[in-house]
């Protein structure tokens, strides 16, 4: 198991320092939050092409920002559902690199005993629910997360991510009614990439204007710029207050964008080059970087430490997956139902 | 919210119907546990489209008799999150025709997260719907797809056909800590009779066998018992014997219970109200030929529901469906002792 | 066959007259129009209870003004998709009365051959496509008939008739989207009678301004007075012509209310008696004879002679339905696919 | 809008792959008649979710390869409504698990409204998917459900396994009055053979024997072919000839093919892809056993996926699929060549 740190779930740190250290502090948190998911994809990238990983796979290089700014809003009690791109809301929830790596592997220490794979990490222990590869099919689960916490009074958030594409699906607008009509504790955060695999927000929404339509459910709704991390973090900061408050769901629409194709199958030809290299300028690492740097805050030694302890956390992860034992063949079955033992818990 | 009150205990035998039976087996589950709820459209102020949950509102609150938009999916997924946040929801979905558009979280949520997490997420949810047809309405609302639901790993159906099982297989099903699907046959609610007092609890997976028999095994479920319990009547009076074999649970199949039927008898013939082709029928009879090839000595029969969208019109339904002469003239055959005419699929 | 006259699909008639002439007649005839729909279903209440009527039956009792309404508008190439709370539909758009009192009497003279009964009416003569009992189900149907007519370039309108619960369901939303995104002629009109069975607007929408809802896809959405059947024939006009003139799809929120229970099994516990008495007071076919009255367009014998015609021609309906035979169980199978000589047409 | 152009005339036989063949199948009937267009996710400018329709945008233009939005039951539904509008749509749906967002579409519509309108409304649509496993996509892109489509009265089902199927099944398809639903194997995408000149067009509802043999037929279809074939070399090998019967249509069944074959070799091995219970596989044991009881000497065999969510870890997706030795197998055990340990359900 790697030894290095991986970020707490928690929101609440560096409470000691002074505000502007503080927020330095954070900044530099938040910049080693989405470079871990950025060079873990990118290994992971190597690995698929190595065949070491298989299956789809969906990378979010480009929404690190998301991934990272809305689970610092989050408390280890809150809730995250996620969709088959969540390698990012993974590991910004906490969940080891090395599970996650060794999920790729297919290994048993994998955090679904390799039994998911890249679209499907689970993580109990740290309520993070998938990890689902129907696209909105998370959605209605994360209603009834937080159903359970209303009903039993729980002062708890459940936060659902899921694509612009789905936004299409009518499960979205079904579980947006649920949550909405019964004040359910829910953040909903769409990440608006533009793209639904080859399909452009504009050819497949007939008013593209996300957030404006999440509010005809009589949500909060806001739109946000995803490509910066801080006001991810803001925006999610003051949604969470409200969902914990009482005031119903909220929606966040973050403006995003995917700076590698849909999949490792997608040759990515419904792009244009310009947009994307337009995109790459806002690439929200270098934009956080380049804020810090301009405060003073990112001295060389200090970026290269953080790439350095990034890069000991992935190869002890990917080292560990390599070593890991896969699941016996006879164990095919397991966890088809649950163990007969356990059929008398209460 | 921990389960406090004890169950409530049942006077002496006494006259019920299937639909009290369940709105009782209800109670009983929301009084003995405060993390259950029923869920459902129209469960609350209507008082359950076909009546099942009257009064429960009144009684538990509509926090707890929970009225839901019609938006099946959502509402599907959602008992499925409840589940996996700690509550025991029992949901309603009024027919199992309108259960297609949830069949996506029943199948990619609730039956395969636990193997999909290795382990971590059960989901103990409880869904139940009305199935099946007779009532002359039309071919949106009469289908018989219980048999999809037996198809799929990690699910537990049921298909409880009488009052006592209407009664008494809620509470292991809201015991058990992965998904169960409850199918009642429309045909059943308004059906009466003795619930018995020493009725417990029963165990899941298990067939029963409602009418002892040598010559032939009558295999059945659901809405089609009382059809073969007819017919094994009516074969009685012409010297066949027939035993009835109520599967009760779809998935799994009580294997043990249907080979010794047919060990013992050495005719089969399966009754699932269900369309023919690549209906639970099929299954039945597959592994008859698996586990009792030796023993068996005719083909199985099958009787189910002839291969058309259900008419309206009252004899075309009634023809579509199994009925107990043709489950008689499938016995009589089966058992070598029929004109041979009579073959109706 | 009944030998009196059933409306014309057509919404051009009377042109002869002067404009207050034809204004007049034009009103006796959507008086007459509801007075059909009224009457017949009164009608079958009577053969329901003798159980000559069978299967789930609801009653628009009290939406008489949209059905007569709506149709007005169109014209006999247009399609029309509806609900399992259809017979007003039906008998407005022209399928005549015997053919649908036939089908509810389950026999072969049946708009559907009594294959489908009260729930599934369908004449593909008069392009009405049903008659679907799954609550939201027609809706993609009625893109799908649009799609043709767009690709195909015919300037026909399809009209799909749904209720407020169905605003609820997923496919409603894909559906908009899907129409407003390819600017399909559909004519969406919602019967919102304030009841999904015995669930309140309030309790399954969180927001009960469907018109404002649906106006988030781009639509151009209206909500009109639905007891009042020439405002809802105006404001089908003018969305007609909107969809013909190649502007998309509209939608129209025809707020009405039934007068008796969701169906004849309903015993109706979830309404309040003083709430559908207010809503009688504004009865569409009371509403508009005293309007005729106070014009003086109404003398006594003109309806009486209304009423005699239509019961006329339900007795003839009834007694037609009582003769006719039945599909003989022989035929149990046909339609289930197309007859084999069919296959190779065009 | 009339059919007015000629299909496109095949060369000699040349090589190909199955992608290749189902995209000349497609642009044929594109050419061929006008009221054809294809409609789905991402069968335009991406191409095609597994390439299968790359080009045709550009050739046909977005009005006949039309993206769509992710709503399965919407563009599944408009596609049988421009069927009624006079139109011949074919929908792709990108796998067969995402069909079930669209399965209250395809059963209460499109197959059953032409029945329930007493013959009034036939609905010419072909819906296209991909099924099954092998590629470690996991538990929710991996299943075969083809088999629940096959219990529809009113559906075609058909399952191509060779190049010269994926070429030429699609214009019977769409000739057809009445919905048909056309499940490509993931697995086969990439293969490659010849495409012989003279493969007509096919005639629907055949299955083919695709290799004749004597002492047991292996009876199979879509991705399971190759694997058939491969184990009856291996059989071949062992003394053991087998027949391989390969369905292609899934509904209707050829029952007379089926029946044939197994009257001569006397011995059967079923092998389907699907879970176990309630596969179509069971229908077809069920048929024998009543089609072929006498002719039978021994069970019917069924090799079938493990009932499990399809887990992502090579080893264990392998162990859960049919697989050549398990066939093997299977087959050893019917001919009662076999050591008694192999069982492996
Ligand atoms: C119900 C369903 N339909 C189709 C797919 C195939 N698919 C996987 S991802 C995807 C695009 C989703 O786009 P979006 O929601 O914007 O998320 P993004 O991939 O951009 O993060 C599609 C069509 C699926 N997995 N599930
Ligand atoms: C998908 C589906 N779910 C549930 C039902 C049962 N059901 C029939 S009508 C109805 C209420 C529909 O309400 P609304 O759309 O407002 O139409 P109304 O009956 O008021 O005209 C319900 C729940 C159904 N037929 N289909
Ligand atoms: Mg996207
Ligand atoms: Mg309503």
């Amino acid at each position: 198991m790697s030894t290095t740190r991986t970020p707490r779930a928690s929101a609440s740190r560096s409470r000691s320092r002074s505000r502007p250290d503080r927020q330095a502090a954070h900044r530099r948190d938040l910049l080693h939050g989405m470079l871990r998911v950025r060079r873990f994809e990118e290994r992971c990238v190597e690995l698929y092409s190595e065949a070491r990983i298989r299956g789809f796979m969906h990378l979010c290089i480009g929404e690190e920002a998301v991934a990272v700014g809305v689970t610092e809003a989050l408390t280890a009690d809150d809730a995250v559902v996620s969709t088959y791109r969540e390698h990012g809301h993974a590991l910004a929830r906490g969940v080891p690199a090395d599970a996650v790596m060794a999920e790729m592997f297919g290994k048993v220490t994998g955090c679904s005993r390799g039994r998911g794979g890249s679209m499907h990490l689970f993580d109990a222990g740290r309520r993070f629910y998938g990890g689902n590869a129907i696209v909105g099919g998370g959605l209605p689960l994360a209603a009834g997360l937080a159903l359970a916490d209303r009903m039993t009074g729980r002062p708890r958030v459940t936060c659902c991510f899921f694509g612009d594409g789905a936004f299409a699906e009518g499960e979205f607008h079904e579980t947006a009614n649920l949550a909405a009509l019964w004040g359910l504790p829910v953040l909903f955060v769409c990440e608006n990439n533009l793209y639904a695999m080859g399909t452009a927000l504009s050819r497949h929404q007939a008013q593209t204007d996300l957030a404006l339509r999440a509010a005809a459910y009589g949500m909060v709704s806001w739109a946000v710029d995803g490509m910066d991390a801080a006001a991810v973090e803001d925006a999610a900061r003051r949604a969470v207050e409200g969902v914990r408050a009482g005031s119903g769901p909220h929606f966040l629409e973050m403006r995003t964008y995917r700076f590698r194709a849909h999949s490792m199958y997608d040759s990515d030809r419904y792009r244009d080059k310009a947009e994307i290299e337009r995109w790459r300028e806002r690439d929200p690492v270098e934009l956080l970087a380049r804020l810090m740097r301009e405060r003073g805050e990112l001295p060389d030694e200090t970026l290269t430490g953080l790439e350095d302890e990034v890069r000991a956390e992935i190869d002890d992860a990917v080292r560990a997956a390599e070593q890991a034992p896969e699941e016996p063949v006879e164990d095919l079955l397991t966890y088809v139902t649950s163990p007969p033992a356990e059929v008398n818990r209460p | 919210m921990t389960a406090t009150k004890t169950p409530h205990a049942d006077p002496a035998e006494r006259k019920t119907t299937y639909r009290e039976a369940l709105r009782e087996a209800l109670r009983d589950a929301l009084r003995a546990d405060d993390r259950v709820f029923l869920m459902g459209e129209d469960v609350g102020r209507y008082g359950g489209c076909f009546g099942v949950s009257l009064g429960l509102l009144e009684e538990f609150g509509p926090d707890r008799i929970r009225d839901t938009p019609l938006s099946e999916s959502a509402f599907v997924g959602a008992g499925i999150g409840a589940a996996l946040g700690g509550l025991r929801p029992i949901v309603e979905i009024m027919t199992v025709n309108f259960s297609l558009l949830a069949l996506d979280q029943i199948l990619n949520n609730a039956a395969t997260l636990l193997h999909m997490s290795g382990g971590q997420l059960p989901v103990p949810i409880v869904i139940r719907m009305t199935t099946g047809a007779g009532r002359q309405l039309g071919a949106q609302h009469s289908h018989s797809l219980e048999g999809w639901y037996a198809h799929i790993p990690g699910l537990r159906v049921l298909a409880p056909a009488t009052i006592a099982d209407a009664r008494h297989l809620l509470a292991p099903a809201l015991a058990d800590p992965d998904p169960v699907l409850i199918f009642e046959h429309g045909g059943l609610y308004n059906t009466s009779g003795d619930l018995p007092a020493d009725a417990g609890p029963v165990g899941l997976g298990q067939a029963a066998v409602r009418r002892p028999g040598t010559d032939v095994s009558l295999i059945t479920y659901g809405g089609s018992l009382p059809k073969a319990l007819t017919a094994a009547d009516e074969l009685a009076g012409g010297g066949i014997s027939a035993e009835v074999v109520d599967l009760r649970s779809l998935r799994p199949l009580d294997d043990a219970t249907i080979s010794d039927s047919v060990a013992r008898t050495h005719h089969a013939v399966v009754v699932d109200e269900a369309w023919r082709s690549g209906s639970l029928s099929a299954e039945i009879s597959a592994r008859l030929t698996e586990h009792n090839f030796y023993d068996l000595d005719a083909p199985v029969e099958r009787v189910c529901s002839a291969e058309v969208p259900m008419p309206y019109a009252r004899r075309l339904e009634e023809a579509a469906l199994p009925q107990p002469g043709t489950i008689v003239a499938a016995a009589r055959r089966a058992v070598g002792d029929a004109p041979d005419d009579g073959r109706a699929d």
